[in-house]
């Protein structure tokens, strides 16, 4: 972990409530696709928990979904503006324990580290299976992107607006042969994703209410088969058979 | 040079820095950024006889200037705390330790401080009477003076080691309950504990928090702080530690101009994992803008 | 269309929202900004039998969020109130008139309550039995059940008015404090007041407030009001008046979740010359957000 | 009173503690010199009440010494910045109240209102004596301002190293036809100026901490000869005779 400013360069609106932001700074500490930031906003007294889409030497790229007053100051926030940020925090993805073909499967704005993950895997000679799942098609962002990664893409919205009428994991079960998922999202997709009969095993993101978001708190520990852990400094990525629902 | 150090109850400390219990753990955390040896002591979580798991999610909500925590006293037990974490403490700090000690039974209380008795690092205990983000929901033995006075007592039989009281803020007259304590044979005081709070989701209708009430903290309750320490100071004769919304130097520089010796720094550490280390590097020019050379002279300053 | 009339002891208020006492005068300086008819009513300055200059300067301070003060009830006195800021009220408002009513003894209590009954525009008696940044330093009748239910005994036999206890959150458990309100007759509770605290100057080494101590108002105290609301609503059956640091009408909302039929308004308007006319303007949007075409229908909904 | 946004156009350093700012907005509700604004700064709980200097139909001239994190901010605030303003605050001063030839005392950052004072006092023909006290040479500002003006000055400093060595009030005395007074100052250097038994009447400007600055919270008021006042409403400018030390 390290605290340092990140000056925000590009703020630019994806969906009525997604905004993509670019941040320049020492994105050093970050070692994982899945690990978080930790942004102190002024007039908030917690940080805000971003989980990281992509980053380079030079900058970090987040995609951020206004939940509320934070998230909204945060978006807003002008060109050239400087934030206090605690950056590589949490385990993040090990692109090490799946095989050459996962299914990256995510909801909402737990898209965003799915987009990295993907990129660093490619990198690595892995091809894996992007399944994406949004309300409606008015929700879906980051469609280009994700296509130019070249990768294979499914697309699940609830109406059927586009892609499969359903959840992503009705795209999950169109790929049989898929047994290894990386995936982040809300809980009730997590929770139904676990549930797929076909999956070995797998890679889980978890959201929680941080205090600190570097371990000392114990504000965000939830109960897993191996005791409590810190979503935020033993996750938030979890393992299948760690997760208790 | 500006001198620093205090004591407190016989114990020296380098400087009255104190991370508050619950923000530090055992350190383990805060020694992977800095090097915790420039901290005047440290006061470790919350220490049951029993481990114990805490409250269910969420524990924590936000308030302007502070925030909202129902951790519950998760913690790994006084056995796994002396197996486990004393001997990493003794690879990170070389200093005195403060060990707070929680209890749900003056028994509790008594067994933990006796476990504590042969561990070397420690040099005060610090009993945590409070807790009002437990289930007990503030209603606790720090709202009776009869009751502090008992554990007090009953701590003070089977220890050789200073005892500091860890007094709620939740009472009509804190000062009765620290004078309780001194009574009772109590070598400090350390206060003040959370403020119990309370905020609602408006979407869900439910409190934010699944505990229902949480403790608040942060520079919110910070004056509500200093005017417990004032009127404790006034009380008692033995070495308060002030906590409660200190930020800054300043902030500590206040706190003991009210009557701390030492001052604990909570909630800041969350928002700021260098709070602790930037307030110590940052007390000398306090200390010469106040015209102290020696920091232990504005302990009480403010009531001469 | 949002209805958002709510009813305290039978009497109808057009919207909940009330700027609470000591921050809002006699209404004159808020008429001259704006309509003061858009309130559902306020709470005038706590006045007492005999004239009072209040304390000496300084008696304001600031902290993170909030601020604390120490006026120390200057006012005109009841019969001054009666005969000139009554006849001048009946111009500027046209509602329900809440009247705070401060006592240093029962028999001040019953009379200012008394000297009240004929005044039509006071639709409601509020009994202020806590004033933490009075001389008596946050001891008071507030503090303790028995005196609490006795001035409520004594007010109740001389009024025909509804009669709403205001009480200090200085205390261990302020639920026992309401119900031995309710039990001797109070027709509704009024919390909180503020809490007490102090800030010192470090170069003076001396308390900012002259009265030393000065009662904490602002966002910094919302969750400790809203807990308490909560903690009263489950004791009693009486309306409450929620307030404590409410800044915005969602604030408003999340207190009327906690048990709050009415919302006072206090160190809000002293920022925000405008802010409870502004609440009152964004109320119907925030009751449309929670899905409830009746505003009355928040009161305590959480603890359902 | 009004209550509406100004923009900070332009910020000059004067001393190493005394800023000159200029901020555009509707300065309608100001009708008197001596009158003060109050400024709403982000991230501080009560506004900050500042004397106001000068003043157009479109903009408001400020002098600001830094004492605290408020009014720090303050002078750090970039051109640009919006500020919520409470403005036309307070009495002000009334010059139809003196003769022709008043002197106005003003000490350290107390010749602020001294300044829109004097230039209202030349457009209504009247020839006003204008005494500045500082510490030292190091700490005097708006010199140059003062003496475009074109009026009588006096300049007194402490230790001498401009002007007359001592207080404004030795000023003062070295103008024995002097009998009426407008102050600004410290509030030794008000008593100072009250005792001066030349004079017949003056009005003197009075500091307070203050929660609202608008009469409703009685936070600033003070006992005077006509009973209890409110610096900030009733005042700040009391009458000679009103004032009790």
């Amino acid at each position: 972990m390290k605290k340092s400013l990140f000056t925000v360069e590009h703020t630019r609106q994806l969906t009525a409530d997604t905004y993509e932001m670019i941040l320049s700074g020492d994105t050093s500490a970050i070692t994982a696709p899945g690990q978080f930031v930790n942004l102190d906003l002024p007039g908030h007294f917690l940080r805000r928990p971003i989980s990281i889409c992509n980053w380079t030497d030079e900058a970090l790229m987040l995609l951020v979904k206004v939940v509320g007053e934070g998230t909204k100051d945060l978006v807003r926030s002008v060109p050239g503006t400087e934030l206090d940020v605690l950056s590589g925090l949490g385990n993040g993805f090990d692109i090490s324990k799946s095989g050459a073909h996962p299914v990256l499967a995510g909801g909402g704005i737990g898209i965003a580290p799915l987009y990295g993950l993907a990129q660093r895997m490619l990198e690595a000679g892995m091809e894996p299976t992007i399944a994406l799942g949004f309300r409606t098609a008015r929700d879906v962002y980051y469609l280009d992107e994700f296509v130019k990664l070249g990768c294979r893409l499914l697309i699940a919205t609830e109406d059927g607006s586009m892609g499969t009428k359903g959840f992503v994991t009705d795209c999950i079960k169109a790929v049989p042969e898929c047994d290894y998922v990386f995936t982040c999202g809300p809980l009730p997709m997590l929770k139904a994703v676990h549930s797929l009969p076909q999956l070995k095993d797998g890679q889980f993101s978890f959201e929680a209410r941080m205090g600190c978001g570097f371990g000392a708190c114990m504000g965000c520990t939830i109960p897993t088969t191996d005791g409590y852990k810190r979503v935020c400094k033993d996750g938030p990525i979890l393992f299948k058979e760690e997760i208790v629902w | 040079m500006v001198n620093l150090s205090v004591n407190l109850a016989g114990v020296e400390l380098k400087n009255p820095i104190v991370p508050a219990s619950g923000t530090f753990g055992y350190g383990r955390e805060y020694a992977e950024l800095y090097d915790i040896n420039v901290l005047g002591s440290f006061s470790w979580k919350g220490t049951t006889r029993d481990p114990r798991l805490g409250n269910p999610q969420p524990r924590i909500a936000e308030m302007p200037s502070g925030m909202l925590n129902a951790v519950g006293l998760q913690n790994p037990g006084i056995d796994a705390v002396i197996a486990n974490e004393v001997p990493n403490i003794a690879k990170i700090f070389s200093g005195p330790v403060i060990a707070n000690i929680g209890g749900f039974s003056i028994e509790e209380y008594v067994e933990n401080c006796r476990k504590l008795e042969d561990v070397e690092q420690v040099k005060i205990l610090e009993v945590n009477i409070s807790c009002p983000n437990v289930h007990a929901g503030g209603k606790n033995f720090g709202c009776d003076p009869c009751a502090a006075a008992e554990i007090t007592k009953a701590v003070k039989a089977v220890t050789s080691k200073p005892v500091f009281m860890k007094l709620t803020p939740n009472v009509t007259d804190i000062a009765e309950i620290a004078r309780a304590c001194e009574d009772a044979g109590a070598d400090g005081i350390c206060l003040i504990n959370t403020l119990l709070g309370m905020r609602i989701n408006l979407n869900t209708r439910k409190p934010i928090i699944a505990n229902r009430t949480g403790g608040v903290s942060g520079p919110a309750v910070f004056p509500v702080a200093v005017r417990m320490v004032w009127d404790v100071y006034e009380a008692v004769n033995i070495p308060i530690i002030g906590c409660g919304g200190v930020s800054t130097a300043e902030d500590a520089a206040e706190m003991m101009l009210a009557g701390a010796t030492a001052v604990e720094v909570g909630a800041a550490n969350l928002k700021d994992p260098y709070a602790c280390k930037t307030i110590v590097e940052n007390l000398p020019a306090v200390c010469e803008r106040l015209g102290v050379s020696n920091i232990a002279e504005l302990t009480g300053a403010a009531h001469r």
